[in-house]
C-alpha cells in the first residue's frame, strides 16, 4: 500500500457514505406498502377461459414443464369437444408464458397476482373452477396489450423520488 | 466480422503437410482423423497466415455410430474463425488425442466431455469427472443413457 | 525441502488444505475451492464445481426450439436476456430466419440493459469481496432494481425473463417503456460517477487490489479467457466489434482494455463497458424504427439438417451456444459455450502465492455464476 | 499500589461504593452496548440505502434486545472434537477484561469506580487480555477458519499495542499523569488539538485492536465466514458479540477521556457530555466500516510497524522536546505547531511508505 494519494480517495469515499445519511432510502415495507407489479406482470397463477377454451390442447403442448394436464370429450349434442379436465399443477410451473403465447384462442392467461404461496402442496394443483377469472383474480396484460392497458401503471423505482442524488 | 475460413482451403494446405490426414473436408467445417489431430492442431495454431491462437470451444456430439468432438477455433491475430472435427467410432472405449497442451482451454471442456459423453482423451494431465461425482455410473450426454 | 540455510532458524511448517465452499459466504454460489495452505499462502488450488449441475443439455435435447429458451434463462442467472440472445441467434443461424429491424434494435437496447445489471452486480459482489461491507454491493443493487423495473415492464419478470423468441423478441415494447428508460440514461452517469468516488481511489482498495493476481495476456488468451477479464489482460478482443451480431456495427462504441491485467483493472474494464453500454443505448433509442418485432416463424421450428454456432458478447464472456439439428423440432446436441466455465481454468494460475485475501478477491474478479458452470 | 479513593463518607466504607459503581457500569455498559448495535445497524442500514432494523419498538430500538432474546434460547452446539473447557471458558475470557476497562473510566468529576493513578496502563494491560479468550476460542473450536482468524487477531494485537501506548505516552506527557482523572482534569484544550498526531496513530490503532474495519481480518466475512467465532452459537456468540461491542465501547470512551476531554464541557451536565462525546467516536467508527475495504494481512502488519511505529516514536520525541525546552510557552502556541508537524511527517511518511511482499512464489 502506498499513500500516495494521502488518503483523499478514502475521505472521498467517506463524504459519499455521509451524503447517504440526508436521503430517503428506497426500501418499500412490503406487506404495509405495496408497489404495483409491471401490467404484463406473469403472475403465479394461470386463469382460463371456459368458453373460449375449444380443448385443443397447444398449451399443454407448448409446455415443455408438463405442468398442464388436458383432456376433452366429445359433445356429442353439439358436435364439439367438451373440457371434461383441466388442471395446471403451480407447483411445476415455472411462468415461463409459453402456453399463454401458444393458445390460438386467447382462452389462457397468466394472472395479475403475485401472492401465491401455500401450505400444503396440494393447494398448488389448480383445476377448472379454481382457474376462472373472478374481480380478485385479475388478468394480467402479458402477451395481452389491451387487457395491459386497463391495468395500473407499473410503480417504477426511476420515477421515485426517494434515494435521488441531490443535484450537483 | 469475423471471417469463416473454409474447411477446402484449410484441407489443401493440411494435405500437403500431412497426406491422408483429412478425412472430409466442407465449407465450413473440416473432419480430420482422429491420430493425427494433435499433429494439425499445432499446425494450425503455429502457422504464420493461420494463427489459431484461441480456442472458442469444445463439443463432443454422439451420433450414435460415432462420436465427434468439434473445435471451434479462432485467431484472434487475423480474425478468421475454423471449426475442426475429429470422430472416434469405438463405442466402448472412445480415445481421441488431448490439446491441453496447445489450448489449455480445453482442459475443463475435455474433463467435461470426458464426464458427459465417457470420451478419453490421451495426455490430458488431471482427466477425471467434472460435473458428476467419481463413480456416476454411465455418461449422461449419450444417446442411449436413460 | 531440505535446504536448510546457515543461521536461520527453521521453523517445521506442514501445509493444511482448506475447503473454501460448497457453502461459503463469498463463492458466488455452490462452488468449492479445495486450497492447500501454508500459513496463509496459497501453495495450489483445485476448483471442484458440479453441485449445481442439472443437465441441462441433456434436458435441451428432448425440448422444442422454443421451450429451450427458458432453459437458458437458468444458465446465468444474472444475465438472461444475453442468454436468450445467444440461443435465439444460434438458432436464426441454424434455420436461416431473418429478424425485423425493430426486433433487433429491441434486442441490442435490452442486451445492452443487461450487460450494465450485470456488471453492476460484478463490481458490486468484487467489492464487497474485498472487504467494502456491503455498501457498494447495496448501492449498485439500487441500480439494477432500476433495470430489473424496465425488464419487468417488458416482459413481465424479474429474473427468468424468457423475452427473445427466434426471429425476434415476444412482445414490443410497451409505450412507456422508452420514457423510462431515458430517463434511467439521464441519471445513470450520475450514479456511476458516485460510485467511482465511492471507491475508485480508495487507497485500501488499490492496495487490495493493483497488481493482484495477475493474468498475462499470452496465458488470457491461451485459456481462453473471454469478456473483461480477457481485456483487462490488454486484449483488444470484443464480439462486438470482431464479429458483430445482430446490428452492432451501427454503434459507436469503445472497447476499455486494461494494461497489466491485474484484479483492478478487471473492475475498471467493467466499470467503463457500462458507460460504452449507455453510449449504444442512447444511439439505439434514437434510431429505433417501427415496425413488427417478430417475423413469421411457424409454431414448432424444424431446422435444415445441420450445425451452427451462435456467439454474442456477454457480460461475462464470449456466450456461445452449438446447435445441431437432425431436422426434427428439438435440437439434436445443445452445447454451451459458457464464459465463466472457460475462464475459470486460470483461476489456479491466478492465485498461486497470494494470500488466502486475496483468493476471494481473484474468484470475485472473474465474476462467477455457478449457474453457467454447472449447467 | 496506592488508590486515591472517592467520596470517603459513603456508609460501609468503600465496599458500598464499590458494590453500587461496579452495577452501575455493568448496566451502563449492558445498555451501551445494545444503543451501540442498534445505532450501528441503524446508521449503517441509512448510509447504504436501507431502512434497517424498525419494527421491534420505535424505530426498532429493542431490536437488539429481541436478538439477546432469541439468541438465549438458540441451541448450544459444541463441536465434536473440540476442547470442551476451552471451548466454553472463551467467551467468559474474552467479555470480561472489556468490562473491566470501565472501572477506570471517569464518568464525571468523581463519578469512577477507583481512580487509579496508573489508570492508563491498567486500561492498556486489560484490554489486551481479551485477545487470549479470542485465541482460545480460535483454538479450541478444531475449525480452520477459526484458528486462522484468532492467529490473525494475536498478531495484529501484538503489533498495535506498540504504537497504541506510544501514542498514549504523549498524551500523559502532556497531563503529567497516568490517572485517568487527572488526564480529564488537564484538558482545558482538548487533547486532540495538541496531539493530533498522537489522536490519528491511537485510533487508527484501537481500529485495529478491537478488529473494527478497515482491519477486520479476524472475522473477516468474505474470507473466513465468522473468524473465531465460526463454531459458537447460542449465549457463547452472544458474549463474544457482546465483548465486541464492549471494547468498541471502551475505545470510544477512551478516546473521550485521553483525547476529547472526557466529561467536561458547558452548558449540558457532564455524564451527557461524555455520553454525547462517545457516541460520536462510536458512529465515527461506524462510518469508516460502512466506507472501506478490508486490509490483508500483511499490509496490516506492514501498516503498523512501517508506518504507525515510526511516527509513533517521532510524535513522542517531539512532544518530549517541546515540553522540555518550552515549559513555559502557552499551550495554545503549540496547536498550529503539532498541526504542522502531523500533516509534514504524514506525508513526508506516505511518500517513504512502501509495501513488501505481495505475491509468495511457490
Amino acid at each position: 500500500m502506498k499513500f500516495e494519494r494521502y488518503g483523499i480517495g478514502i475521505a472521498k469515499g467517506l463524504s459519499v457514505t455521509i451524503r447517504h445519511l440526508l436521503r430517503r432510502p428506497i426500501t418499500t415495507q412490503y406487506p404495509e406498502q405495496r408497489l404495483n407489479p409491471s401490467r404484463r406482470t406473469r403472475g403465479n397463477e394461470l386463469i382460463w377461459d371456459k368458453d373460449k377454451c375449444t380443448g385443443c390442447g397447444t398449451c399443454a403442448k407448448a409446455c415443455h414443464i408438463g405442468a398442464i394436464h388436458i383432456s376433452t370429450s366429445t359433445n356429442q349434442v353439439d358436435n364439439k369437444y367438451e373440457v371434461q379436465k383441466y388442471e395446471v399443477d403451480t407447483g411445476y410451473c415455472i411462468f415461463c408464458g409459453l402456453c399463454v403465447e401458444a393458445c390460438p384462442f386467447e382462452a389462457l392467461f397468466l394472472s395479475y397476482d403475485y401472492e401465491c404461496a401455500r401450505y400444503r402442496r396440494n393447494d398448488l394443483l389448480h383445476d377448472k373452477e379454481k382457474m376462472v377469472e373472478t374481480p380478485e383474480r385479475k388478468v394480467s396484460g402479458y402477451f395481452y396489450p389491451k387487457r395491459a392497458a386497463k391495468l395500473p401503471k407499473q410503480s417504477l423505482l426511476v420515477d421515485n423520488d426517494r434515494g435521488k442524488r441531490h443535484e450537483r | 466480422m469475423t471471417l469463416a475460413l473454409s474447411g477446402k482451403d484449410i484441407a489443401g494446405k493440411i494435405e500437403k503437410k500431412f497426406p491422408g490426414c483429412v478425412v472430409e473436408s466442407a465449407a465450413e467445417s473440416l473432419l480430420v482423423k482422429g491420430e493425427s489431430l494433435l499433429e494439425i492442431a499445432a499446425y494450425l495454431k503455429n502457422t504464420p497466415g493461420l494463427d489459431f491462437d484461441y480456442l472458442t470451444a469444445v463439443s463432443g456430439v454422439d451420433y450414435l455410430d460415432c462420436f465427434e468432438v468439434v473445435y471451434h477455433l479462432t485467431s484472434l491475430k487475423n480474425n478468421h474463425s475454423l471449426v475442426l472435427k475429429a470422430r472416434c467410432y469405438d463405442r466402448a472405449n472412445p480415445v481421441l488425442p488431448s490439446v491441453v497442451g496447445l489450448w489449455r482451454t480445453a482442459d475443463f471442456q475435455e474433463r467435461e466431455i470426458y464426464d458427459l459423453l465417457g470420451i478419453s482423451f490421451e495426455g490430458h494431465p488431471n482427466l477425471k469427472r467434472i460435473a458428476l461425482w467419481e463413480g456416476f455410473e454411465g455418461h449422461p450426454l449419450r444417446k442411449d443413457f436413460l | 525441502m531440505e535446504t536448510t540455510k546457515t543461521k536461520e532458524i527453521v521453523i517445521n511448517t506442514e501445509p493444511f488444505v482448506v475447503n473454501f465452499g460448497p457453502a461459503h459466504p463469498s463463492t458466488h454460489g455452490v462452488f468449492r475451492m479445495r486450497m492447500t495452505l501454508d500459513g496463509e499462502v496459497i501453495m495450489d488450488m483445485e476448483p471442484v464445481f458440479g453441485y449445481l449441475h442439472r443437465g441441462l443439455e441433456k434436458l435441451a435435447e428432448e425440448r422444442t426450439y422454443t421451450s429451450c429458451i427458458p432453459l437458458t434463462d437458468r444458465l446465468d442467472y444474472l444475465a438472461p436476456m444475453s442468454n436468450n440472445l445467444a440461443y435465439c441467434l444460434a438458432v436464426e443461424k441454424l434455420a436461416g430466419i431473418a429478424v425485423p429491424e425493430r426486433a433487433e434494435y429491441i434486442r441490442v437496447i435490452i442486451a445492452e440493459l443487461q450487460r450494465i445489471a450485470s456488471h453492476l452486480c460484478a463490481v458490486g459482489f468484487f467489492l464487497n469481496d474485498c472487504g467494502a461491507f456491503m455498501t457498494p454491493v447495496l448501492y449498485m443493487l439500487r441500480e439494477r432494481e432500476r433495470i430489473l423495473d424496465l425488464f419487468d415492464m417488458v416482459c413481465g419478470q424479474r429474473l427468468t425473463y424468457n423475452y427473445m423468441r427466434v426471429g425476434g423478441v415476444s412482445q414490443d415494447i410497451p409505450e412507456e417503456f422508452i420514457p423510462a428508460l431515458k430517463k434511467f440514461l439521464k441519471e445513470m452517469p450520475g450514479w456511476l460517477d458516485e460510485y467511482e468516488r465511492l471507491l475508485k481511489d480508495n487507497e485500501i482498495l488499490l492496495a487490495r487490489a493493483k497488481g493482484v493476481g495477475i493474468l498475462p495476456r499470452d496465458l488470457a488468451i491461451n485459456i481462453g479467457a473471454s469478456g473483461p477479464v480477457l481485456r483487462a489482460s490488454g486484449v483488444r478482443w470484443d464480439i462486438r466489434r470482431a464479429d458483430p451480431y445482430s446490428i452492432y456495427d451501427r454503434f459507436e462504441f469503445d472497447i476499455p482494455v486494461g494494461t497489466a491485467g491485474d484484479c483492478y483493472d478487471r473492475y475498471r474494464v467493467r466499470v467503463e463497458e457500462m458507460r460504452q453500454s449507455l453510449r449504444i443505448l442512447r444511439q439505439a433509442i434514437k434510431d429505433l424504427p417501427r415496425g413488427e418485432v417478430r417475423s413469421e416463424v411457424p409454431h414448432l421450428i424444424r431446422p435444415p439438417i445441420g450445425e451452427a454456432y451462435g456467439h454474442l458478447e456477454g457480460p461475462r464472456g464470449e456466450l456461445g451456444f452449438y446447435l445441431v439439428s437432425d431436422g426434427s423440432i428439438a435440437p439434436y446436441r445443445f452445447h454451451v459455450r459458457a464464459p465463466t466455465f472457460i475462464n475459470l481454468t486460470a483461476l489456479a494460475d491466478m492465485m498461486r502465492g497470494w494470500k488466502i485475501a486475496d483468493a476471494i478477491l481473484i474468484f470475485g474478479s472473474i465474476d462467477i455464476c455457478m449457474g453457467e458452470v454447472d449447467r | 499500589m496506592a488508590m486515591q479513593m472517592l467520596p470517603p463518607n459513603w456508609p460501609g466504607n468503600f465496599w458500598a461504593h464499590w458494590a453500587i459503581f461496579a452495577v452501575v457500569i455493568l448496566v451502563f455498559v449492558l445498555l451501551m452496548v445494545m444503543f451501540f448495535i442498534w445505532l450501528e445497524r441503524r446508521a449503517m442500514a441509512v448510509m447504504q440505502a436501507r431502512l434497517g432494523p424498525n419494527r421491534a419498538g420505535p424505530f426498532g430500538l429493542f431490536q437488539p434486545a429481541a436478538d439477546a432474546l432469541k439468541i438465549l434460547i438458540k441451541e448450544d452446539i459444541i463441536p465434536a472434537r473440540s476442547d470442551k473447557l476451552v471451548h466454553w471458558l472463551a467467551p467468559v475470557v474474552a467479555f470480561v477484561p472489556a468490562v473491566l476497562v470501565f472501572a477506570v473510566v471517569p464518568f464525571w468529576g468523581g463519578a469512577l469506580l477507583a481512580d487509579l493513578n496508573i489508570g492508563i496502563l491498567y486500561v492498556v494491560a486489560i484490554s489486551s487480555v481479551t485477545i487470549v479468550g479470542i485465541f482460545m476460542a480460535g483454538w479450541s473450536s478444531n475449525n480452520k477458519y477459526s484458528t486462522l482468524g484468532a492467529m490473525r487477531q494475536v498478531a495484529s494485537v501484538v503489533s498495535y499495542e506498540i504504537p497504541v501506548v506510544l501514542s498514549l505516552v504523549g498524551v500523559i506527557l502532556l497531563a503529567g499523569s497516568l490517572s485517568m482523572q487527572q488526564i480529564v482534569a488537564a484538558q482545558d484544550i482538548p487533547f486532540i488539538l495538541l496531539q493530533p498526531l498522537g489522536f490519528l496513530l491511537f485510533f487508527t490503532g484501537a481500529l485495529a485492536e478491537i478488529n473494527r474495519a478497515p482491519f477486520d481480518l479476524t472475522e473477516a466475512d468474505s474470507e473466513l465466514v465468522a473468524g473465531y467465532m465460526t463454531e459458537y452459537s447460542g449465549m457463547k456468540f452472544g458474549l463474544f458479540f457482546l465483548a465486541e461491542y464492549a471494547e468498541a465501547l471502551a475505545i470510544s470512551a477512551i478516546v473521550t477521556t485521553v483525547f476529547l476531554g472526557g466529561w467536561r464541557g458547558p452548558l449540558l451536565p457532564p455524564w451527557l457530555w461524555f455520553v454525547g462525546k462517545v457516541v460520536i467516536v462510536f458512529f465515527v467508527i461506524v462510518w469508516i466500516r460502512t466506507t472501506v475495504p478490508r486490509l490483508r494481512i500483511d499490509q496490516l502488519m506492514a501498516l503498523a510497524w512501517k508506518f504507525l511505529l515510526p511516527l509513533a516514536l517521532l510524535n513522542l520525541l517531539i512532544t518530549a522536546a517541546e515540553i522540555l525546552f518550552w515549559p513555559a510557552v502557552s499551550l495554545w502556541v503549540l496547536i498550529p505547531i503539532n498541526f504542522a508537524v502531523m500533516i509534514v511527517l504524514v506525508l513526508l511518511w506516505s511518500r517513504l511508505f512502501k509495501l513488501g511482499w505481495g505475491k509468495v512464489e511457490v
